[in-house]
C-alpha cells in the first residue's frame, strides 16, 4: 500500500492541533452502541409511513383516507389539509436560501398538485411499520395527470409545462414579472469580454449536461416527534442542524420556534442532504392527532425518489487564450435543475465555474429552472462540480492545442491573492497555486504512466465555504477535564477537531475534553454542519471558549494564591505566579482546588466569523485504464491535494479528501438518476451505482497547509472542495488513453465506448 | 381514477411460514395453497420482490430443512448433483467443483457481494428467471439438466427449457426444483463465465456470457461447444448454432469471432437503466469471445483465474 | 471613498457603469448614498430595514454576516453576490 | 393475521428466544424488538451490507433473512465483537486509522471484516477489498476502512 498523506508545512507550532487522537465517539460507533437517528424507539411510539405519488406531475383531485383509517391498528392519517395555510409572500430564511412557505409546505405535503414521482401525499401512524404500509395500499388519490418535464434545458422553453401558476423570473433582486420555469436568473460580467476573444488566438466552446446525482449517505431520512399536550413539540432526528430543523418545523407548522425542541441524534453520513426536513412536520401531526410519539423512517426508494438529489446541469462554456496560454476571455451559460421548488446552488455555480483562474475578461448567465424531479439540496460544494466539469476539461484542451503541461498552463492562470473573480469579489491569500505547485511535484505526477489505453488527467478545483454563527460552551471538571458542548452535529469526527482546538489554548491534552453536541433547548444557536464550516466556525467559537476559561482561571489562581489578577500568568498549560515562580499550578491542580474559589468555572464562545471569499483549492490527479472493447474505467491511481488552511486532526482531513474524491469519482463514472417517463427507475443501491472498495484504488492525499489570514490558528474548511475536480480529471485521463473528450457525466461505459466508435469512423472517413 | 399504485421497497406483507423436512410435505404445502405459495431458498431475490410488492404470496414454504435439496455432490461418472437450496458459498467452497466445474465457479462467486454468496442459490437465481441471472448461461453450457419434483412425481428438463419469460418458467403449481444435475465433464474441456457490469462488484450483468468447449486431444480444434447468454433476451439464450458452428473447427480468431458473430445475431436486448440495447448487442460480441478464448485455455490447461482464486477465498 | 462594484444586473439602474465611490461608514449609509446617486439600489437591494435575503454584501473580501450595520471604511471595496452557503 | 412463530437461537453467545410474525426480517426482530440496534438498516434489499451479521459462520445481510430462519441458529452481531476485555483488533484499528466518519456502516464493515479474517487471517488489499464490496460507506472513499482490516490482520496473526 502506498503511502496515504503527505503533511507539507506542518509547522510544529502546536501541541495538539496536528496530532491525531482517538476520536471521543469512537468508541460507542464501533461497538455498535451510539444511537443515530433511526434507532430512537420510545414508550408507546407508533409508525408512521408516507403515501407518495407516482406521478411526476398531477392534479390532485381528491384523497380518500377513510378505508386507511379504518385499518385496525392505523391511528391517523393526515394529509396537506391537516397544514396551515400560508400566505403567497410568507418566506422563511434559513442558512442555504430564502424559501416560500408556501413551497416549504407542500413538499411536506401535497396540496392541489404533485409535482415529482417520490412527492408527499399523505402520512400514516399505526402500530406497527406493517400496518402503517398495508394502510397506504388504502389510500385512495384521485390524480389528473399533467404533462411532466424532467429534463432542465426543456423545462426552460416557453412552451414547458409550468409548474408553478405563480412563478416568475427573478433577477437578482428584480421581479421581471415573466411566468416561467426559470426561477432566478444571475449574472457576472467582468471586464470586456468581446476584446478578450478578439486578442485569443486560441477559442475552445462546447456544452456538457451532468446528471443528477444523490448524496447516498446511508442511514436514510428519519423523524421521531412527540407533540405533547402542553403544547411541546421534541423532535428527534438525524439532521445537519438541529435549529435548521427547528426553524422549518416551526415554519412549516405554524407555531413558534420556542415550541419546538430539536434533539440531534448522531447522523449516518449528510453531504448536503440532511439539511432540509422531510419528515419531521408529519411525524409531529400524526403525533398531535394520537398524543403518541411517532417514528418515519424513509425506506431506500423513498431516499432517492424524493430527497435532494443535486441538480443536473446543462453548462456552456466558450473560453479563449493567447498562444502563451494565458486566458483572456471566459464565457459561460449553466442552468441548474431546481427539481420542484426554486433553490438551486446557481449562485455558487456562477462564483466557481471560472474561480480557479485569473481570466481578465468573463461573463456568466446562470439560471435556476423548476421542473418534475425531488426539490433539489445541497450536495458537497453545492455547484461547483457541475461547471468544473466543463471548464477542466477545456483549460485542458487549450493545453493540448498550444502543446503544454497540464499543469504549466493551470499554473499560468492560477487564481491569486488580489485576483478579481468574475462575480467582482477579489481575492485574499488563498492556496490554488499552492496545490498546482504540490501536484506537479509528487511522486504520482513525476512517475510516468505507461501501457495501453491508459491515462492521467488532472483538474483544479475550488469551493468557497462559510463562517456562520456558533456555539460552544465548557465547562471544567474538579478533576481537571473539560465538557465541552456544542450545537454542530459530527458527521465525521468533528467533535473531535474542535475539542483539540479548545485543548490547544489550554495547553491540554486532546482526551481531557469531552465533547457533546447539544440539543436546541441545551446550547447556543448554531447553524448547520455544512459549508466545511464546522472546524473553522465552531473551532473557532472553542478557542473563543477556551479564553474565556483561561481568563477566569487566572482569576481563580491568583484568589487561591491570594493575589492580584495582574499577577498570574498562563504559561505552557500553567497557571504562574508572576513575582513567586514557586507557585505554580497545572490546569488540573487548579481545577482540584475550584471548590473552595468561588463560581463554576464556564466559558462561551459564540461566533460568526466571516468567511471570506478565499475558501479551499483542490487538485487532483488521476490515471485510468480503458478497456476499448467495453468502455469500462477502472482507476489506477488517484491522488487529492488540497489547502486545509490548518490540519487540526490530519486523519479527518484526509478522510474528507478521500471521500470527496470517491463521490467525485462516482459522479464521474456511474452515478446518475435514470429517468423513463418522467420517473426514476434506479432507486436502489443496487442501480443506483456508488462506488465500492473494489471500484477504488487507495486515494493520496497531500495536505498543503496556506493558513486561513483570518482564524487563529489558520482553519480552513475542508469538507467540500475535494469532490469538485475529480470528473473533470477523469475525463481528461479518459481522454489521455483513448483519445475521445467526454462532455456528459456520468461517463458510463457505454458513452466511451461510443465515443470510441466515432473517433473510428471519423479517422476512418479522413 | 388512478389509485395511488406503490413503487416502492415496502416491508413484507403478510404471510404464513413452514420449513418442512420432506419432499412430500413440502408439495402438499404448495399444491394446496389458494393463493401461489413462493419457496424460499436464499431468499436474496424472494424476500426483496415481496417487499418490493411484485411479488405475493400467503404462504413461504422454506426449503432448507429438505435433504434432496442440500445435496452437494461429484462423482467422475455421473457429475455433479447440486441441491436447490445449496447456497454459493458451499459451492465454491468445495475444492473438487472449483477444480472441475470452473465456469460454475466463475457464475457463483460473482453473484451480489459475499454476504449475498453466503445465503443465495443457484437454484434459487434458476427458479427467480431472471433474463440476467449469472448461473443459467454456465449452466445451459454445462448441459445441465433440472430434476423437479411435484405431485404427480418428478420429471427432468434440460436447463435451457426451463425459463420461459422474466420471472416466469416451467414449473407448475405444487412443484420443486430439487436439484441441477450437471453432466461430468470431458477431457480436454473448459468453461467460462464472464459478465459486463459498469462496476467491478454489485451489479446485475448488462449482458453475460458462458461456454463450455471441448477440444481434441492437442488442443488445436474443437469437438464441441455450447454458449449460453444473459440479459440479452426475455430469457437466458442458449446459443445453440454459434455453439455447434465452432464443432470441428481449428480453434483461432476467426472460428471464435464467427460463433461470436452467430450469438450476437440472436440477442434481442432492451434498452433499460443498465443499458442502451445497441451497447448491449454490442457486447454480446466481446463477452462471447471473451468467455470462449477462457474456456480454451482451460480446456488446455493454462490458469484462467475465477473469482475465488483471483478473490482468495 | 468606498468603491462599490455594481452586479451586471443592477448596471441598468447605474447608467452602465460597474463602478462607484460613494462615502458611508457602514453599509445602510453606503446604500443610501448610491440610491441618491442612482435611485433604484435600496429597492434593489433591501426589504425593510435589511439586506433582501438573497444578497450577500462583501466588504474587501469578507461575506459580512452583519447586513447594513456592517462598517465600510473609505477604502473599502464593496460587492453584492447572491447569498450562498454549502452542503 | 398469520399467528406468531416463537423461535429459539443464540445471539453473541446468548440463548434468546421471541415470538415473531413470519414477515418480520431478522434484522427488524433485532432492532426493534430485542433493541440490538447496533446492525443498521441501509437499503433492506441487500445491497449495502449495514445489517450484516454471522449465522453459523456464514456472514449475511439479516435484512434477506427472515426471522423465523434463526430457529436454532448461532448468530454473532456487532454488540458481541468487543468483550469485557476489550475491543477487537478491528475495533481498534479502526478506531487507529479514523476509519470512520459519521460510522453507521461501521458495524455492518466490522461483522463483514471479522468473517473475512475467520476464512482468510492474511489477506492482500485485493482481497480486502474484494470480501468488503457488498458494504458500501459514503464517507471514507475506502482507503482508512482497508487499511485498519489489514493492520488489524497482523494483529490477530501475532495473537493467535
Amino acid at each position: 500500500m502506498s503511502a496515504t498523506s503527505t503533511s507539507v508545512n506542518g509547522n510544529g507550532k502546536y501541541k495538539v492541533i496536528g496530532t491525531r487522537p482517538i476520536r471521543p465517539d469512537g468508541v460507542d460507533k464501533v461497538t455498535g452502541r451510539a444511537l443515530y437517528g433511526i434507532d430512537m424507539n420510545l414508550t408507546g411510539m407508533l409508525y408512521g409511513q408516507i403515501l407518495r405519488s407516482p406521478h411526476p406531475h398531477a392534479r390532485i383531485r381528491g384523497i380518500d383516507t377513510s378505508k386507511a383509517a379504518a385499518l385496525e391498528g392505523v391511528r391517523a392519517v393526515v394529509t396537506a389539509k391537516d397544514l396551515p395555510p400560508a400566505g403567497a409572500d410568507e418566506v422563511i430564511s434559513l442558512v442555504e436560501g430564502t424559501f416560500r412557505l408556501t413551497h416549504l409546505r407542500s413538499n411536506i405535503l401535497a396540496g392541489d398538485k404533485v409535482l415529482y414521482q417520490g412527492h408527499s401525499v399523505a402520512a400514516v401512524a399505526a402500530t406497527s411499520l406493517h400496518i402503517a404500509e398495508e394502510a397506504l395500499r388504502l389510500i385512495e388519490v384521485d390524480y389528473e395527470i399533467l404533462p411532466d418535464v424532467v429534463d432542465v434545458v426543456a423545462a426552460m422553453q416557453e412552451d414547458a409545462p409550468l409548474l408553478h401558476d405563480d412563478l416568475t423570473t427573478q433577477e437578482f433582486g428584480e421581479d421581471s414579472g415573466k411566468k416561467s420555469n426559470i426561477a432566478s436568473h444571475i449574472q457576472f460580467k467582468l471586464g470586456d469580454l468581446e476584446k478578450g476573444f478578439a486578442e485569443s488566438d486560441i477559442i475552445v466552446e462546447e456544452e456538457f449536461n451532468t446528471a443528477s446525482v444523490h448524496q447516498g449517505y446511508i442511514e436514510s431520512h428519519n423523524a421521531t416527534a412527540e407533540w405533547k399536550t402542553d403544547g411541546q413539540l421534541t423532535v428527534w432526528t438525524s439532521t445537519q442542524g438541529a435549529f435548521g430543523v427547528q426553524k422549518q418545523t416551526a415554519g412549516i407548522l405554524g407555531i413558534p420556534v420556542s415550541k419546538v425542541k430539536v434533539v440531534p441524534m448522531e447522523i449516518g453520513g449528510g453531504f448536503g442532504g440532511k439539511i432540509p426536513v422531510y419528515l419531521a412536520p408529519q411525524a409531529a401531526l400524526l403525533s398531535k392527532l394520537t398524543g403518541r410519539a411517532v417514528k418515519i423512517v424513509m425506506t431506500r426508494t423513498d431516499v432517492f425518489q424524493s430527497t435532494g438529489p443535486t441538480p443536473a446541469s446543462y453548462v456552456k462554456v466558450k473560453l479563449g487564450a493567447d498562444k502563451t496560454g494565458k486566458l483572456l476571455a471566459a464565457e459561460a451559460n449553466i442552468a441548474f435543475a431546481a427539481g420542484a421548488f426554486p433553490g438551486s446552488p446557481i449562485g455558487a455555480g456562477a462564483v466557481c465555474v471560472f474561480s480557479c483562474y485569473d481570466i481578465p475578461n468573463g461573463l456568466v448567465n446562470g439560471y435556476d429552472v423548476v421542473l418534475n424531479k425531488p426539490r433539489s439540496a445541497a450536495y458537497r460544494a453545492p455547484g461547483s462540480t457541475q461547471v468544473n466539469f466543463a471548464v477542466e476539461t477545456l483549460v485542458d484542451e487549450i493545453a493540448e492545442k498550444l502543446g503544454m503541461d497540464p499543469i504549466e498552463i493551470r499554473l499560468l492562470n492560477a487564481a491569486e491573492e488580489g485576483m478579481r473573480r468574475v462575480d467582482g469579489a477579489v481575492y485574499p491569500r488563498i492556496g490554488c497555486r499552492e496545490t498546482l505547485e504540490q501536484a506537479r511535484a509528487h511522486e504520482h505526477y513525476q512517475t510516468p504512466l505507461t501501457g495501453p489505453h491508459r491515462g492521467r488527467g488532472i483538474a483544479t478545483g475550488f469551493w468557497m465555504n462559510a463562517g456562520l454563527k456558533s456555539t460552544v460552551t465548557a465547562s471544567v471538571n474538579e478533576d481537571g477535564t473539560v465538557n465541552l458542548m456544542e450545537g454542530s452535529t459530527d458527521i465525521g469526527g468533528s467533535r473531535a477537531s474542535i475539542a483539540m482546538q479548545f485543548a490547544e489554548v489550554l495547553g491540554l491534552p486532546a482526551e481531557a475534553i469531552n465533547p457533546m453536541v447539544g440539543d436546541t433547548s441545551s446550547v447556543g444557536y448554531t447553524e448547520l454542519t455544512g459549508g466545511s464550516r464546522v472546524t473553522f466556525a465552531t473551532g473557532w467559537a472553542a478557542y473563543e471558549a477556551a479564553n474565556e476559561v483561561k481568563r477566569i482561571l487566572i482569576t481563580k489562581a491568583a484568589l487561591y494564591w491570594e493575589a492580584k489578577v495582574e499577577e498570574v500568568r498562563f504559561e505552557d498549560g500553567d497557571f504562574i505566579h508572576a513575582s513567586d515562580p514557586e507557585k505554580r499550578l497545572s490546569f488540573k491542580e487548579l481545577a482540584s482546588h475550584l471548590v473552595d474559589l468561588g463560581g463554576p468555572v464556564v466559558g462561551t464562545g459564540a461566533v460568526d466569523p466571516d468567511s471570506g471569499v478565499g475558501g479551499s483549492f483542490t487538485t487532483c490527479l488521476a490515471d485510468v485504464e480503458v478497456d476499448p472493447e467495453t468502455g469500462k474505467v477502472k482507476i489506477l491511481r488517484f491522488t487529492m491535494v488540497q489547502d486545509a488552511g490548518t490540519a487540526i486532526h490530519p486523519s479527518y482531513v484526509e478522510g474528507q479528501m478521500q471521500g470527496g474524491s470517491a463521490q467525485g469519482i462516482g459522479w464521474a463514472l456511474n452515478e446518475e438518476y435514470f429517468y423513463s417517463e418522467g420517473r426514476m427507475k434506479n432507486a436502489s443501491f443496487l442501480d443506483y451505482r456508488m462506488p465500492t472498495c473494489l471500484d477504488l484504488p487507495m486515494i493520496e492525499t497531500v495536505i498543503v497547509e496556506v493558513p486561513h489570514p483570518q482564524h487563529p490558528f489558520g482553519v480552513r474548511g475542508v469538507g467540500e472542495a475535494s469532490i469538485v475536480p475529480p470528473p473533470a480529471a477523469i475525463a481528461n485521463a479518459i481522454y489521455d488513453a483513448v483519445g475521445v473528450r467526454l462532455r456528459d457525466l456520468p461517463m458510463r461505459p457505454d458513452r466511451i465506448f461510443s465515443a470510441c466508435l466515432e473517433k473510428q469512423a471519423a479517422t476512418v472517413a479522413t | 381514477m388512478v389509485i395511488g399504485d406503490i413503487e416502492r421497497k415496502l416491508r413484507l406483507q403478510n404471510f404464513e411460514y413452514s420449513a418442512p423436512v420432506t419432499v412430500k410435505e413440502a408439495i402438499d404445502l404448495l399444491a394446496g395453497d389458494n393463493c401461489g405459495a413462493r419457496i424460499l431458498a436464499g431468499g436474496t431475490d424472494l424476500i426483496v420482490q415481496l417487499r418490493q410488492g411484485h411479488l405475493s404470496t400467503d404462504r413461504v414454504v422454506d426449503i432448507k430443512r429438505l435433504p434432496d435439496c442440500n445435496k452437494l455432490s461429484y462423482d467422475p461418472s455421473e457429475g455433479l448433483i447440486l441441491g436447490a437450496a445449496v447456497p454459493c458459498h458451499r459451492i465454491y467452497g468445495d475444492e473438487t467443483i472449483v477444480k472441475t466445474y470452473p465456469g460454475l465457479i466463475d457464475a457463483a462467486a460473482i453473484i451480489g457481494g459475499i454476504q449475498i454468496q453466503g445465503r443465495a442459490t443457484v437454484g434459487g437465481n434458476l427458479c427467480n428467471s431472471s433474463p440476467s441471472a449469472d448461473t443459467i448461461p454456465i449452466l445451459i453450457a454445462y448441459r445441465a439438466e433440472c430434476e423437479i419434483a411435484g405431485p404427480t412425481g418428478t420429471r427432468k428438463v434440460p436447463v435451457e427449457d426451463f425459463c420461459t419469460a422474466p420471472g416466469k418458467n416451467i414449473l407448475q403449481k405444487g412443484e420443486i426444483l430439487l436439484a441441477l444435475h450437471l453432466p461430468s465433464v470431458a477431457k480436454s474441456s473448459g468453461a467460462h463465465y464472464l459478465r459486463f457490469i459498469p462496476r467491478f462488484e454489485m451489479d446485475i450483468a448488462v449482458v453475460g456470457a458462458g461456454a463450455y468447449v471441448e477440444l481434441d486431444e492437442e488442443g488445436r480444434s474443437f469437438k464441441k461447444a455450447r454458449i449460453g447468454l444473459a440479459a440479452v433476451a426475455p430469457t437466458p439464450l442458449f446459443a445453440r448454432e454459434a455453439g455447434d458452428l465452432l464443432q470441428g473447427k481449428e480453434v483461432s480468431e476467426a472460428s471464435i469471432d464467427a460463433a461470436a458473430l452467430a450469438a450476437q445475431s440472436i440477442a434481442r436486448p432492451i434498452s433499460d437503466m443498465r443499458a442502451p440495447a445497441e451497447y448491449r448487442k454490442h457486447l454480446v460480441k466481446v463477452l462471447t469471445k471473451r468467455a470462449l478464448w477462457g474456456a480454451v485455455r482451460r480446456a488446455r490447461g493454462e490458469f484462467v483465474p475465477n473469482a475465488v482464486q483471483e478473490n482468495g477465498r | 471613498m468606498a468603491t462599490v462594484w455594481i452586479p451586471s444586473q443592477m448596471q441598468n439602474l447605474s447608467g452602465g457603469i460597474e463602478q462607484v465611490t460613494v462615502d458611508g461608514s457602514t453599509v445602510r449609509e453606503v446604500i443610501a448614498n448610491l440610491d441618491a446617486i442612482h435611485s433604484g439600489f435600496r429597492e434593489r437591494l433591501c426589504h425593510e430595514d435589511r439586506l433582501k435575503p438573497t444578497i450577500a454584501v462583501v466588504i474587501d473580501g469578507e461575506i459580512s454576516s452583519l447586513g447594513l450595520r456592517q462598517k465600510v471604511s473609505p477604502q473599502s471595496e464593496v460587492n453584492f453576490l447572491p447569498a450562498m452557503s454549502g452542503g | 393475521m398469520s399467528r406468531k412463530l416463537y423461535v429459539n437461537t443464540t445471539i453473541n453467545g446468548e440463548e434468546i428466544e421471541f415470538l415473531c410474525e413470519p414477515r418480520q426480517s431478522l434484522l427488524e426482530v433485532l432492532r426493534d424488538d430485542l433493541e440490538m440496534t447496533g446492525t443498521k438498516e441501509g437499503c433492506n434489499d441487500g445491497n449495502c451490507g449495514a445489517c450484516n451479521v454471522i449465522m453459523d459462520g456464514v456472514l449475511m445481510n439479516s435484512c434477506l433473512v427472515l426471522a423465523a430462519e434463526a430457529q436454532n441458529r448461532n448468530i454473532s452481531t456487532i454488540e458481541g465483537l468487543a468483550t469485557p476485555q476489550g475491543l477487537h483488533p478491528l475495533q481498534q484499528k479502526f478506531l487507529e486509522n479514523a476509519s470512520l466518519q459519521c460510522g453507521v456502516c461501521t458495524p455492518g464493515f466490522l461483522m463483514a471484516a471479522k468473517s473475512l479474517l475467520d476464512h482468510n487471517p492474511d489477506p492482500t488489499e485485493h482481497e480486502v477489498r474484494h470480501w468488503l464490496a457488498g458494504n458500501l460507506c459514503r464517507c471514507t472513499g475506502y482507503d482508512k476502512i482497508v487499511r485498519a482490516v489489514c493492520d488489524a490482520a497482523d494483529v490477530v496473526k501475532e495473537t493467535a
